[in-house]
């Protein structure tokens, strides 16, 4: 995909609790993105945000509760529910296809209000079978580690490894929501929530509120120095019942795949300098790492090992602290792309990365054991 | 949850009448009579248990119904030491994906029948590829825990 | 548990409930403050001159800060109103009940509230004596717990 | 804009009360359907877009996780659509730009609600915040019922003419659904019925208002080359509008209807029409409500604004009138809702390629699709041609 559509300007705010209200932070949000870009409301054509109603502070039709503080008054718009990367590559379908030459994309999820996430996720499950075994998405994950963990030995030190390393990457990202180091020792001595599946390795619930300005490439010239472009995206889905798949080989390789042909990427370990994924449980990164195409099939362990991933590293992983670090259920995904669009845009702070950020990747996914991802490139 | 503050606390609390459909409801009635029942797709020739309207893969309509093993091979397991909601019983309790003999997918169910206090005892009981078999509660109602748990056999 | 439904259908019956706790922000803390004052608070936008209430933050339309606070008039004219006199789970108010839009002196919108003070249990009655246009005012409860229903009800004057 | 795009297309279920079949069951019997009016199987297709109401209405959350195999969307991309009332046009739009973007060739689009498995009435509440709305909003009906006192004010239109019209739409539409085989409600109703119903919230009596459907529908939309392809007599998309007001019901004007006017204005600009009334053949308008039907009639600009029970009355809008409205019966006797408005849209592509079998306009080349979402928040439009 060539120069198309462009990322002009970010805002987020940060994952902790914060005592405002969801629609002041939604507007501030979006003001932000606004003063930044140089425009006002009224200069935005389409509205695109993500938001699903189970996560959404107990309101149905979420969209419609926070659409004028998306700034969509009197506006075309829509709103994607589930993993919020869809919202952008909605945004992105929506420039190309015109009139509109720009889209805010917003992804809205106020963790603090919510119940806990396994007691959202565990509506999932279909009423007949699956809700009446109790699973949720930390039951799933426990079982695909486990089959990871046997299948390829991969070890729990591994696994725990990626909890330091994302959490040491989160104290220098103000926005991150859990801010304290840690080691080694108290991942693997924290407790066995879903054996082997400890509790520091499940990600926490937060707050995420996030907006994006996308703009045609006309307008982006127009609007910023530093567009980041659109390279590639796509998503896939896997199956709903969960001993129907192969836990190990789900659909992210399909996904990252058809992003990459894309984006004309044939060899993603060089050609991806900084990558955001998705990691609610911490053996995910490294799972994550197989089906992006960083290593061969098993050797997730061993990347994390060789020190690739690090921050340092020749691919880094995370920069941001990931979602160990910050869990807005429904943002995720996109606090990933913002979080990449940063490094390339060279507005990363402190966590900006050490090698030159040329392209780079965000993943989201959604469901149980990663049923659905959602992969997007971009470039400088 | 004592927030330091002011909030506003409200439930969404909502009443649901799910319809069951004629193959859950045949699934169920199996389990009344200790049978765990699957049915085969004639494309694939697949056998999916719990029983399916359609096959998943091949998208037509499934075949015949077939009363499947009660044993099979432990594909993975994870041991749960936390409340949640929605849990099937009281933690401990392990939660496992299991194959049983002669089917095509992995079928969601408990491991139990042994003590689960420690992880280790646990670990050392557990094996990718333990057999085990089902057990069934004694009181019947037509839902998916009239199987007890599977234990090792 | 496997039941019936009327047809002899298969169903399952369940009851799904999920606590949430929502953060109330200054805004409204401030225009429920008022209310313990008996006082109904707007915002005016400094962009296009119109008062909102309840107090805002922002301008929906012209996407700026409402840093102005007025105190609004506890009078108004009904706009529209619809007695409610069906009852389903959860309902949020006993019915029956009338639900309105009162448009209050000095305002540019509609407040969304109940009208009340009187018999509600004939519509026939209840048309006679509610009509869009009739002046009402607001009637305040004794005991205020910062929440919309410290206004009991509008009534007419 | 874009490249053309075409439904080539679609599939219903047999709407209603659906408690013989699960939910995945439901959708697959409307994707079934798709592949049998199209010919295509799932291997046909780039990608799915699903659309349903709030995860609260079933209680099932994220519902395209659990339709993924019914849908046919196992190792594709997907998108979901979710924008309350509004969701089938919106899902419809959604597959739209996905084709029209270049960025696929084939998308399927698949719509469904299961309402009587959940509480309709008591979801709704939940769409308005616990701070504010919810206690004065009673349902949906509350809401059209204060709409139609208002617009009833501001044109001075006596109640008995507005009674007598909306009386009139409820028995043409009930008349109507029992020439389409897959509504809901078939009934025939009589003036006296109607206006003598019981009241659900004054004006609103019972035969005025939509029931709780259980249904799924399905649409394929492909690009020109692929819609000339595989279909002999493809639908193509002329023109797309969508506009949201405000979230706050009393903070802007329901009865001259900016949300509605400007989706309207929006799709009859891509469209080039600009006499709708004589322009459109027909028109699917979303109408839960038989007041809400005629208020459209006006915000649309198929008459002018107090002017819609005139003309209602004397039949413009009925079948054989200038411009046929809901010939399918519409909302007000099917109301799946995440299904509603695709429903609208496959609707008015079966009137253009003359497929709507006995309740088909006559040579119907241009027609409107509409639906609305919220508390009276959003509308999105979508027209439709015979020719490209």
């Amino acid at each position: 995909m060539s120069n198309k559509v462009a990322i002009v300007e970010v805002a987020q705010l940060p994952g902790s609790e914060s005592s405002d209200n969801y629609l002041d932070q939604v507007y501030w949000v979006c003001r932000e993105v606004f003063d930044k870009a140089g425009i006002s409301r009224d200069e935005v054509g389409t509205v695109v945000s993500a938001s699903s109603d189970v996560f959404h502070s107990g309101m149905s039709c979420a969209n419609a509760y926070y659409w004028d503080s998306g700034a969509a008054f009197l506006k075309n718009g829509s709103r994607q529910d589930g993993e919020s990367l869809f919202a952008f590559i909605y945004g992105v379908m929506r420039i190309l296809t015109g009139p509109y030459d720009t889209a805010l994309v917003l992804g809205v999820c106020k963790g603090s209000e919510n119940p806990e996430n396994d007691m959202i996720t565990h509506f999932y499950t279909d009423p007949f079978y699956q809700r009446q075994i109790g699973l949720n998405e930390t039951f799933a994950a426990a079982l695909q580690m486990r089959a990871y963990m046997e299948r390829f030995n991969i070890t729990e030190e591994q696994c725990a490894k990626v909890v330091v390393k994302n959490r040491e990457n989160a104290l220098r990202n103000p926005y991150a929501h859990l801010r304290k180091k840690v080691d080694l020792e108290d991942v693997m001595n924290s407790e066995r929530i879903m054996d082997p599946l400890k509790k520091l390795e499940c990600a926490p619930k937060s707050e995420g509120i996030i907006a994006l300005l996308l703009a045609s490439e006309q307008k982006a010239r127009r609007l910023t120095d530093k567009p980041v472009w659109c390279k590639g995206f796509s998503s896939s889905m896997d199956a709903f019942i969960l001993g129907d798949r192969d836990l190990l080989d789900g659909q992210l390789k399909n996904a990252a795949k058809r992003a990459y042909d894309m984006a004309g990427i044939t060899n993603p370990s060089k050609e991806i300098d900084v990558a955001e994924v998705t990691e609610p449980y911490a053996f995910q990164e490294l799972l994550w790492y197989e089906g992006l195409g960083f290593c061969d099939t098993g050797e997730g362990g061993k990347l994390l090992d060789s020190g690739a991933t690090q921050i340092d590293g020749d691919i880094p992983v995370n920069p941001s602290g990931g979602v160990l670090a910050m869990n807005p259920y429904v943002s995720r995904g996109l606090y990933r792309l913002v979080e990449v669009a940063l490094q390339i845009k060279g507005e990363a702070g402190e966590r900006q990365v050490e090698k030159e950020v040329k392209t780079g990747l965000a993943h989201g996914t959604h469901g149980f054991a990663g049923q659905c991802h959602a992969v997007a490139i971009l470039g400088s | 949850m004592a927030k330091h503050f002011q909030t506003l606390r409200h439930d969404v609390w909502l009443p649901y009448k799910f319809a069951v459909g004629p193959t859950f409801k045949r699934f169920y009635e199996g389990l009344k009579e200790k049978k765990i029942l699957g049915n085969q797709c004639p494309k694939c020739g697949k056998i999916l248990v719990p029983a399916r309207t359609f096959c998943p893969t091949c998208y037509v309509d499934m075949g015949e119904w077939i009363e499947v093993s009660q044993e099979g091979e432990v594909v993975s397991w994870t041991l749960a030491n936390y409340e949640f909601v929605g849990r099937p019983v009281d933690p401990p309790f392990i939660g496992a994906l299991v194959r049983l003999e002669g089917t095509d997918c992995n079928f969601l169910h408990l491991i139990g029948g042994f003590d689960l206090s420690n992880k280790d005892t646990v670990r050392s009981k557990i094996k990718p590829g333990t057999r085990v078999k089902a057990v069934w509660s004694d009181e019947k109602t037509g839902h998916l825990l009239d199987i007890k748990y599977f234990e090792p056999v | 548990m496997v039941t019936s439904d009327k047809k002899g259908n298969p169903i399952i019956e369940a009851e799904v409930r999920i606590p949430y706790e929502l953060a109330v922000g200054p805004t409204w803390y401030r225009f429920f403050e008022g209310f313990k004052q008996e006082k109904i608070f707007g915002t005016r936008c400094p962009k296009c001159n119109r008062v909102l209430v309840p107090a805002r933050t922002f301008c929906p339309r012209c996407f700026v800060d409402m840093e102005e606070w007025v105190e609004v008039s506890q009078e108004g004219e009904i706009v529209a109103w619809v007695l409610t006199d069906y009852e389903y789970f959860g309902i949020p108010i006993k019915p029956p009940f009338i639900g309105s839009l009162i448009h209050l002196e000095g305002t540019d919108c509609t407040f969304n509230h109940l009208i009340g003070g009187f018999d509600l249990t004939d519509l026939d009655t209840v048309r006679k004596k509610v009509k869009n246009g009739m002046r009402v005012k607001a009637v305040w409860e004794k005991e205020k717990r910062g929440h919309i229903l410290d206004i009991k009800h509008f009534t007419p004057v | 804009m874009g490249r053309p795009v075409a439904i080539i297309g679609s599939g219903q279920t047999k709407h209603g009360s659906r408690f013989d079949v699960t939910y995945p069951d439901l959708v697959r019997e409307a994707v079934r359907a798709v592949f049998e009016d199209t010919g295509i199987t799932a291997d046909d297709i780039d990608g799915v877009v699903s659309g349903t109401m709030p995860s609260m209405m079933e209680g099932v959350a994220l519902t395209h996780f659990y339709f993924a195999d019914a849908m046919c969307s196992v190792g594709k991309p997907i998108l979901k659509t979710e924008t309350c009332g509004s969701t089938g046009v919106s899902a419809a739009l959604t597959g739209y730009y996905w084709v029209a973007s270049g960025m696929a060739d084939v998308i399927l689009v698949v719509g469904s609600e299961k309402m009587h498995e959940g509480d309709s009435q008591a979801t709704m509440t939940t769409v308005a915040e616990p701070f504010y709305q919810r206690f004065f909003i009673s349902g949906a009906p509350g809401v059209f019922s204060m709409q139609s006192q208002m617009w009833m004010a501001r044109y001075g239109i006596p109640e008995d003419k507005l009674r007598d019209a909306a009386a009139k739409v409820s028995v043409d539409h009930h008349r109507d659904a029992l020439d389409n085989p897959y509504a809901h409600i078939k009934k025939a109703v009589t003036m006296d019925e109607v206006k003598n119903a019981k009241v659900i919230t004054y004006p609103c009596r019972l035969w005025d208002i939509c029931p709780n459907s259980d249904g799924a529908c399905a649409v394929v939309f492909a690009c020109e080359e692929k819609a000339k392809k595989i279909c002999q007599k493809p639908a193509w998309i002329k023109g797309v509008g969508y506009r949201g007001d405000e979230y706050w019901f009393g903070d802007s004007d329901k009865v001259v209807w900016q949300g509605a006017i400007e989706a309207a204005r929006e799709a009859y600009g891509a469209a080039g029409i600009s006499n709708p009334l004589k322009e459109l053949d027909v028109a699917e308008v979303y109408n839960p409500f038989t007041f809400q039907e005629l208020l459209y009639y006006e915000n649309f600009g198929f008459c002018d604004f107090g002017q819609a029970c005139d003309y209602t009355l004397k039949g413009t809008f009925a079948r054989g009138g200038e411009l046929p409205c809901d010939p399918s019966g519409g909302t007000l006797c099917t109301n799946p809702i995440g299904a509603t408005g695709l429903i609208r849209v496959a609707e008015a592509a079966m009137q253009v390629t003359g497929k709507a079998g006995d309740h088909q306009i006559e040579g119907a080349k241009l027609a409107l699709a509409h639906a609305m979402g919220g508390v009276d928040q959003f509308n999105g439009i979508m027209i439709l041609g015979s020719e490209l």
